[in-house]
């Protein structure tokens, strides 16, 4: 990876909306600023209807922003439509579900899905794909029979990692999750995570946390940003921020989750 | 040959029976014609045409003209048996070379509107349906169009008319409807000197009519009021007919008669059509007289007579009917004999004979009648395929792009007038849709037109006849005939050779 | 009301319970807990372990195909299992108020929730509609919801989430129940809100006296909750005891590790589960210990017998053969 | 089906989120076996006596024999003879081909066009949306008599121009069915999983989305046999159907409508044959839409 | 609303046009000529040339097309060649009869297939569920005409009963009268209906909130009143709107087995006689009611159901006029 650019994301006074009619524009976001340095695990967190999945949506590309700048690896993509976003970027960015059984197509064997991001891209023999596909099986921790099991015969924690699976197999630089454990019991939910890490560290991804749960975040990121009202209201060191928030709407988000950091 | 001269005795020995039949049954009316007719009543008559315009000079089809009939009457009047007699015209007489025609014109006719009628307006009558006021565009009823001029002499009350060219048969258009001078609402509410009143009409649902109390007539009608119920066609109202919900209604075929006869008489009616087996006489292989000829002898038109009208038909021989009187020539013989067609076909070399028959499929009768003629044709080793297509595609496909294999057709006649059937054969003619080209016809056909001597005209059309039988012009089938339902406590109903359904004569037994 | 309370010691009693499904699946395979009044008990296990279907045996509205199978609940001495229609219809919504799991499905979409809080009045209590309404607003007041009036004339669509759920909880509560069973009521919800509705429920269950069966799969809301805490696995409790002793000491190894499983500021960065994932879904009878396929200390016995609970003190049961010394 | 995923011990593989879905779906898929059951044995009746025919026809099926016209049913002839002394058992039988022919093409029309407009404007919605609901708004508003008539006119009748004229009123139906079902899945994650991956729109269409909407297709393409069917016939009743060289039984029954007091055994055993097929597709298709049903609960 | 109901109105005027265009293409295909069709077989060339000048019809398509809509904006559907009359006194004879028929049928379909629907319901695949839809299937499966013959020959109907009376719901004894098409039509679409609503009742009765009713002590009648029957109107009705649409167009079958004088059987007439301003307006009326119920349809069900939103502005999201526009408001919305 040549270092041409500073932050790997970088998000400046963006302005993003769904209403069409312009007699009553609501910004869902409002000039909102982002950074992100390369391999940084940046965990967002926010009220639900804050607009996580909205800011998600428009670093993929699914919406654009109504004004302001998103610049990935130092080039601005705001404009670009997604077809063009994946030629330039070749899948550099991609995406992980809060809901794990709408994220596959429940006909198709998890092998076929795994298998499928690389014969999208035909870059390689059918084989070799194969090979892949079930070596990235292994990788997310799943035994080689799953390879051809369908959605519905697997957990909602088993899913989630099969969809890891699925956005690391075509090495992207960086992963969005949007909310990826908060349907999961508290103890797949910890699977799920310990994989994360593993994977972290193997592929040396950025990845765009996002999650309600203080806990989880804590847990995994190393960066935090704090979402409310459709802005950016702090960003830092997730260590610096627990333990020293300085925006008031943090400050209660930190005591209502219970984290008490006496030391 | 020997069978075929004893199915040939057979065939005559029928239409004699069923001549006699009919004698018969006019007999059985004159009859009941004695047991005294009452006056008042009403009466539903069953009608399967939508109306169109009420205007009887733009009324264009049939089934309006026969019910509008009630309200006009013509300078002429055509009778049951085919002559004409004076109507509104006390008298007429015509010069020898049949040019010019004079009508004495009654007085003392009012028209529905109290207004009386004039010489002016039989005089705007007749030049507005030959297209000869200042503002027409052409001649509204086409066989008028051969008037040079009509002139009325309101001194002498009479109304002459010159016409272009002579023409023997133009007493019979002389039946149009007398309508007064500058009336506009004809369309809408026809008036006319006729027995009968307009007084409603609702579309896709009646027409209804009541007793012109003040008929020219020595007497006015019986019935006090008519109600033309139109249906869509005779199967649809069979639940009605068999309540006996119906007073009259015509067009059936005999096999309805069976379930009806508890509750109505049926008369029967020769029809005015000519049911034809129409070749394209241009296209291969009915180019071919031999082609032509043997289909001629394969068709069994009894047979056909029985399975499609129940019997109720007279076959034909040639392209004219017999409610044309003397004109039809009644000597020509059947050709019935399949095995010799299959051998003429086999030796002018047409084997695996593939044709198509295409007919319009709203008519019923012509549709049996292919499916019929497509059954008998397999006997021969002929293969026919019907193709059925709605009337609109049919006349602008087949009887005026001529683009056909065969059809099978009915040819109707408004008037008595023999040249209107035989038209469809004359080669100069827009009508002549089967493309048949006969020099010697064409002669025969144009001066039976000129001809005024009535025996001389017959023996012209029978020759005519002659030749289309001999040239297989087309497939004569048959004249189909119809039977009216008529409710038993009514008597009167009258059939005449041209499409009316006269209220005029009808009353309650 | 008096004289029922006396006759038993406990405002809810389920004995063995055994839920089964049409196909002879075993959803709830043998669950006993007892709830005394006033006392706030917790119910905590994974997904699928049974929870909510206990929730509906308890309230009699078991979906279609799904009956119980054994066992009794009594409800305040009285057996509930086998009661008709009509009596069915005196307890529920009246002693026996419950918060469902899924606030958005449990509302009517297609009536106002003001309608829909009045709908428990109007069954129940015979005030006249303004009575009615004042005790509408009032409880919609008490369950922290702010502008009653307007809240009420809307549809549950038109709510949040966390507004939803108190909805919910107003229903469950207007009626004054002895018996409030919550269904994880705060799951789905934002951090803040979670908060909230356990302050609130804590403070039901101190004005009232109303007795609580807290549902949920995250121990970091039953430990703020609860005074007692049933563990369930695959249908069967399989550890009890007061929450204290439960999470300072669990002795059950899947209760143990289900603890480990919750990242604490301790654990950061590092592995969390030391608990081999769960594979399979065994709906057939129980003849072994159930946990024996993830427990790391198996060993023989465990692959043999169904152990049974052994009290360590006090009310602090385990099923777990390693007590078992 | 599916579903027997349940081995001797009792064990069922999957999670259980996806369980509770299964039990639904299993109570109804009873319902869905029995329909299938009648169906089958519904739609086994006609092709029966179409077997028979191929082996075994008692009388000739255009050959006429005016001496045996209206015959009651009796032993020789078990649904009597028509107007012109045809045996009406045997054009019966031979009249399924050609019905079920016809039924097929109309269907094979109506639903590959159906799937090309539903797909497209299910998929992209928007402007494409728009279009493809003002063209099947259109085309429902215009009757079929009109396009029947206009091909009949235009080509002359013969099956084909049945096939196309009722194919075209077939686009609507179809269209909305696969339209809806394309709404319903292309705002699932995975589809916004596939265009992250930069697949075409073709491949999530083709391979992703209409193996989704499969089983409700061959439901509504069930129901449309059955509806062509009646559609044909009704289109024959305006004398607008097949030529009558052809046998189809709404043929048939139009031609007895002529005789029907005469001879009401000739509309009855074309009307009887109509029925079980109908009613045979219906069951199918009514077995097809309950496993639809419960594919998409899980 | 306002927004709504002028969104439809445009949609309603595409859709008008683009008919209005099919239909003339179609009478440029279908051969016939309708003064031919008028004359008849033995009318002259030179008659039917003057009939044609006097009907217009000759002109070339665009200007016939351009007259047509010069017409229509003034409210003028034209003549009708066949019957010689103005086409909008002729639709406004026929369609009371229709409507009537139409509205009949409607109240037939509904009383027949609420109860059975609330019957078959209470228990899934019981007997009882089973043989009604069987039943009702078996009426779906006779082809329609057949299915009106046999109410006549059963209940020996006949038609004229039926012609002679006015036709309209105004008219005394029409309930009696129109009974059996009313029936005919009625029958065939009650399997439809029913199937619908008692799906949709099942369907309710899974629903987790129904169960949640009984948590809170309802009791049966009360919850299938309260919370089942209304929630699953919003599939009945969108089915009875798509029945009333096409019932309301003119049942062209039941209308010639009956001989009613309506739509359906005015079409067939205009159809077979070519005759284009007639069918054109036909079809124009027809189109406009199936726009209308399908608007009453979405009117009425978001009345029952809240969540569905009249305009469904998120479909136009992508847009590309909004796109732009968005950019323009958002400048002015920083200055300020
Ligand atoms: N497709 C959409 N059309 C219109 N409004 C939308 C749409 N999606 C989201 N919104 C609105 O935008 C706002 C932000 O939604 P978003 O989904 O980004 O929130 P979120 O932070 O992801 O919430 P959650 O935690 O519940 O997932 C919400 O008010 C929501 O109602
Ligand atoms: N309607 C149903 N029909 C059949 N089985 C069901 C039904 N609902 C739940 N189950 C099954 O019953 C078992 C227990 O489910 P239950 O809903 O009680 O779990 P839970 O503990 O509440 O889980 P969660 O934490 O996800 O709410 C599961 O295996 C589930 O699959
Ligand atoms: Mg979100
Ligand atoms: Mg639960």
């Amino acid at each position: 990876m040549s270092e041409k650019f500073h932050n790997i994301l970088e998000i400046n006074n963006i302005y993003a909306s769904y209403s069409a009619s312009l007699h009553k524009l609501e910004y869902v976001l409002k000039d909102l600023s982002l950074t992100m340095k390369p391999g940084e695990c940046l965990g967002l967190v926010g009220k639900s209807g804050s607009g996580k999945t909205t800011l998600a949506n428009l670093i993929t590309g699914f919406i654009k922003p109504i004004s302001g700048k998103i610049l990935f690896r130092g080039q601005e993509v705001q404009d670009l439509s997604l077809r063009q976003r994946i030629r330039q970027f070749n899948c550099g960015i991609q995406m992980v579900f809060q809901d794990p059984y709408s994220s596959f197509n429940p006909k198709m064997t998890i092998g076929k899905q795994l298998m499928e991001p690389l014969l999208i891209r035909k870059s390689l023999s059918e084989s070799e794909i194969e090979t892949k596909a079930r070596h990235m099986l292994e990788q997310v921790g799943l035994s080689a029979d799953y390879f051809l099991r369908y959605p519905h015969q697997l957990s909602g924690g088993q899913l989630q990692r099969v969809a890891l699976g699925c956005a690391l197999i075509v090495e992207p630089c960086l992963l969005i999750a949007d909310e990826p454990v908060s349907s999961l019991d508290v103890s797949v939910q910890a699977q799920v995570l310990d994989l994360i890490i593993d994977l972290r560290k193997e592929f040396k991804f950025s990845c765009l946390f996002i999650s309600h749960d203080l806990a989880v975040i804590y847990h995994l990121c190393d960066t935090i940003a704090v979402l409310n009202q459709g802005s950016i209201v702090e960003q830092g060191n997730v260590e610096k921020v627990f333990r020293n928030p300085q925006n008031l709407y943090t400050k209660q988000l930190i005591s209502d989750a219970g984290y008490s950091f006496s030391k | 040959g020997k069978k075929d001269a004893e199915k040939d005795t057979k065939n005559t020995e029928q239409t004699d029976q069923i001549v006699s039949e009919d004698d018969a049954k006019k007999d059985d009316g004159s009859l009941e014609e004695q047991a005294e007719p009452q006056q008042g009543g009403s009466v539903i008559v069953g009608i399967t045409q939508e109306l169109d315009s009420l205007d009887p000079y733009l009324a264009a089809a049939a089934g309006t003209k026969e019910v509008i009939y009630n309200f006009f009457d013509g300078l002429v009047k055509l009778m049951p048996d085919g002559t004409f007699e004076p109507a509104l015209a006390e008298s007429f007489n015509f010069s020898d070379d049949a040019t010019e025609f004079t009508f004495k014109i009654r007085t003392g006719v009012k028209f529905h509107n109290d207004t009386e009628l004039t010489i002016d307006d039989v005089v705007y009558s007749l030049q507005r349906a030959a297209g000869m006021l200042p503002d027409s565009k052409a001649a509204l009823i086409p066989q008028l169009a051969i008037i040079e001029s009509v002139s009325g002499d309101a001194e002498a009350g009479t109304v002459t008319v010159k016409l272009k060219e002579s023409d023997a048969d133009f007493i019979t258009y002389m039946t149009l409807a007398i309508i007064p001078q500058d009336y506009t609402e004809q369309a809408q509410k026809p008036i006319g000197t006729g027995p009968f009143i307009f007084t409603e009409y609702k579309t896709q649902q009646h027409l209804k009519m009541k007793r012109n109390a003040d008929y020219w007539r020595d007497r006015t009608a019986y019935l006090d009021e008519v109600t033309f119920m139109i249906v869509s066609d005779a199967d649809a109202a069979i639940m009605d007919l068999q309540e006996g919900n119906f007073d009259i209604f015509p067009y059936l075929t005999m096999d309805k008669a069976e379930l009806l006869k508890d509750k109505y008489d049926f008369i029967a009616a020769d029809s005015n059509m000519v049911q034809i087996w129409g070749l394209n006489n241009q296209r291969a292989p009915f180019d071919d007289p031999v082609v032509r000829k043997a289909l001629n002898m394969a068709v069994d038109k009894q047979m056909l007579i029985d399975a499609v009208t129940f019997g109720e038909g007279r076959a034909l021989e040639s392209g004219m009917a017999p409610p044309m009187q003397d004109y039809y020539n009644a000597d020509l013989a059947s050709q019935y004999n399949p095995e010799e067609a299959k051998k003429m076909l086999e030796e002018a070399g047409y084997q695996d004979l593939k044709i198509e028959i295409t007919v319009p499929g709203d008519y019923v009768i012509h549709v049996q009648t292919a499916e019929v003629l497509a059954a008998q044709l397999e006997q021969i080793g002929v293969t026919a395929e019907v193709k059925t297509v709605d009337w609109g595609t049919w006349l602008s496909d087949v009887y005026m792009g001529r683009n056909y294999d065969s059809t099978v057709i009915a040819l109707t006649f408004d008037y008595v007038a023999p040249a209107t059937v035989l038209r469809h054969y004359y080669s100069k003619s827009d009508n002549n849709f089967i493309n048949f080209v006969n020099t010697e016809f064409d002669e025969l056909y144009e001066s039976a037109l000129s001809e005024t001597d009535h025996a001389k005209r017959v023996e012209l059309y029978h020759q005519m006849q002659k030749i289309l039988q001999d040239d297989a012009a087309s497939v004569f089938l048959q004249n189909p005939g119809t039977q009216t339902a008529v409710i038993k406590t009514l008597g009167g109903y009258t059939t005449y050779p041209q499409y009316v359904q006269d209220m005029y004569t009808v009353y309650y037994k | 009301m008096q004289n029922d309370l006396t006759k038993s010691e406990y405002i809810l009693k389920v004995e063995h319970l055994k839920v089964v499904s049409a196909q002879g699946a075993e959803l709830v395979r043998d669950v006993s807990l007892k709830i005394k009044p006033g006392e706030i008990v917790g119910l905590v296990g994974e997904s699928g372990s049974g929870k909510s279907i206990s929730t509906m045996a308890i309230a009699g509205i078991l979906p279609e195909g799904i009956s119980i199978a054994q066992g009794n609940i009594f409800f305040k001495g009285q057996d509930i299992t086998r009661i008709t229609a009509q009596d069915r219809c005196k307890i529920n919504g009246n002693q026996l108020g419950i918060i469902y799991q899924d606030a958005s499905q449990s509302l009517n979409p297609l009536i106002r929730i003001g309608k829909q809080i009045d709908e428990v009045l109007k069954i129940h209590t015979n005030l006249n509609p303004k009575e009615r309404r004042n005790r509408v607003y009032g409880t919609m007041r008490a369950v922290n919801l702010s502008d009653v009036e307007k809240l009420a004339k809307r549809y549950p669509h038109e709510l949040s989430g966390g507004q939803r759920q108190r909805v919910l909880i107003a229903m469950a509560i207007i009626n004054n129940p002895e018996l409030l069973i919550a269904d994880e009521p705060t799951t789905a919800l934002d951090v803040s809100v979670q908060a909230q509705i356990i302050e609130l429920i804590k403070l039901i269950n101190f004005s009232r006296k109303t007795s609580v069966l807290y549902i949920s799969h995250d121990f970091s809301t039953v430990k703020k909750l609860c005074d007692r805490v049933y563990v369930l696995y695959q249908g069967i409790p399989v550890e009890v005891g007061a929450t204290t002793q439960i999470i300072m000491q669990p002795q059950h190894m899947y209760t143990k590790l289900l603890l480990e499983s919750i990242p604490t500021p301790e654990k950061r960065g590092q592995h969390l589960m030391i608990m081999r994932a769960r594979t399979k879904d065994y709906r057939g009878s129980a003849t072994n210990c159930l946990f024996a396929e993830r427990c790391p200390k198996v060993f023989e016995r465990c692959r043999q017998e169904l152990p049974d609970m052994y009290e360590m003190c006090d009310g602090h049961q385990a099923a777990c053969f390693l007590l078992d010394k | 089906m599916r579903f027997k995923r349940k081995d001797k011990n009792n064990q069922i593989s999957f999670a259980p989120d996806v369980q509770r879905a299964y039990y639904r779906a299993s109570s109804i898929n009873k319902g869905a076996k029995i329909q299938f059951r009648i169906g089958f044995v519904l739609l086994a009746i006609p092709l029966v006596l179409f077997l028979i025919n191929i082996f075994y026809r008692p009388y000739d099926t255009t050959s006429m024999n005016m001496s045996e016209r209206f015959v009651t049913p009796d032993s020789k002839h078990w649904f009597g003879t028509d107007n012109y002394g045809r045996d009406i058992f045997t054009r019966v039988m031979s009249g399924l081909p050609l019905t079920i022919i016809i039924s097929i093409g109309i269907n094979l029309i109506g639903c590959s066009s159906g799937l090309l407009i539903g797909a497209l404007s299910g998929y992209y919605g928007g402007t494409v949306d728009y279009w493809g609901n003002r063209i099947s708004d259109a085309l429902l508003s215009i009757p079929a008599i009109l396009m029947g008539m206009l091909f009949v006119a235009t080509f002359g009748n013969g099956i084909w121009q049945v096939i196309v004229a009722l194919g075209i009123m077939f686009i609507p139906s179809y269209m909305r069915v696969i339209r809806s079902g394309f709404l319903e899945y292309r705002q699932r994650n995975f589809v916004k999983r596939l265009q992250l991956l930069g697949a075409s729109s073709g491949r999530i269409i083709w391979r992703h989305l209409f193996p989704q909407i499969r089983t409700r297709l061959m439901s509504a393409i069930a129901l449309g046999f059955a509806n062509a069917i009646l559609a044909e016939s009704s289109l024959s009743f305006l004398g607008l159907g097949v030529p009558p060289s052809q046998i189809t039984w709404g043929r048939m029954l139009k031609d007895a409508q002529g005789f029907l007091f005469q001879a009401p055994w000739s509309a009855i055993a074309p009307g009887l044959m109509i029925v079980t097929l109908v009613l045979g597709s219906f069951f199918i298709s009514n077995g097809l839409k309950q496993i639809s049903q419960q594919r998409s609960l899980a | 609303m306002a927004r709504y109901i002028l969104q439809k109105a445009g949609q309603m005027l595409i859709t008008l046009l683009l008919i209005v265009f099919i239909v003339f293409i179609m009478f440029e295909l279908i051969p016939g000529n309708p003064a031919r069709i008028m004359l008849g077989m033995n009318a002259s060339q030179e008659q039917i040339t003057a009939l044609e000048l006097e009907l217009g019809i000759n002109e070339p398509l665009p200007l016939k097309i351009k007259n047509y809509f010069a017409g229509l904006i003034q409210g003028d559907l034209g003549r009708s060649i066949r019957f010689d009359k103005p086409v909008g006194e002729l639709i406004g004879a026929a369609a009371p009869t229709t409507f009537s028929l139409a509205i009949y049928a409607f109240i037939l379909i509904i009383v027949l297939s609420v109860p059975l629907a609330l019957l078959a319901a209470r228990k899934q695949g019981s007997f009882f569920d089973n043989s009604i839809r069987f039943v009702t299937e078996t009426t779906l499966a006779i082809p329609p005409f057949f299915m009106a013959i046999i109410l006549m020959l059963i209940f020996r109907t006949t038609q004229l009963g039926l012609s002679s009376g006015q036709g309209n719901l105004a008219s005394p004894g029409f309930l009696r009268q129109f009974l059996m098409p009313a029936l005919a039509i009625a029958l065939s679409r009650v399997a439809m209906a029913m199937e619908f609503l008692r799906d949709a009742i099942i369907e309710q009765k899974r629903m987790f909130y129904t169960r949640a009713a009984v948590g809170k002590g309802a009791t049966k009648s009360r919850i299938l009143f309260f919370h089942i029957f209304r929630n699953s109107l919003v599939p009945f009705v969108t089915v009875l709107g798509l029945i009333l649409a096409e019932v309301f167009g003119g049942s062209i079958i039941i209308e010639q087995v009956f001989l009613l004088p309506g739509l359906g059987r005015l079409l067939v007439t205009a159809v077979e006689a070519r005759d284009f301003p007639l069918t054109q307006g036909i079809i124009i009326l027809i189109a406009i009611v199936v726009i209308v119920v399908n608007f009453l349809v979405d009117l009425i069900n978001q009345f029952i159901d809240p969540r569905i939103r009249l305009s469904d502005v998120k479909s136009e999201k992508s847009n590309l006029w909004t796109q732009l526009s968005y950019k323009l408001k958002f400048r002015k919305d920083i200055k300020r």
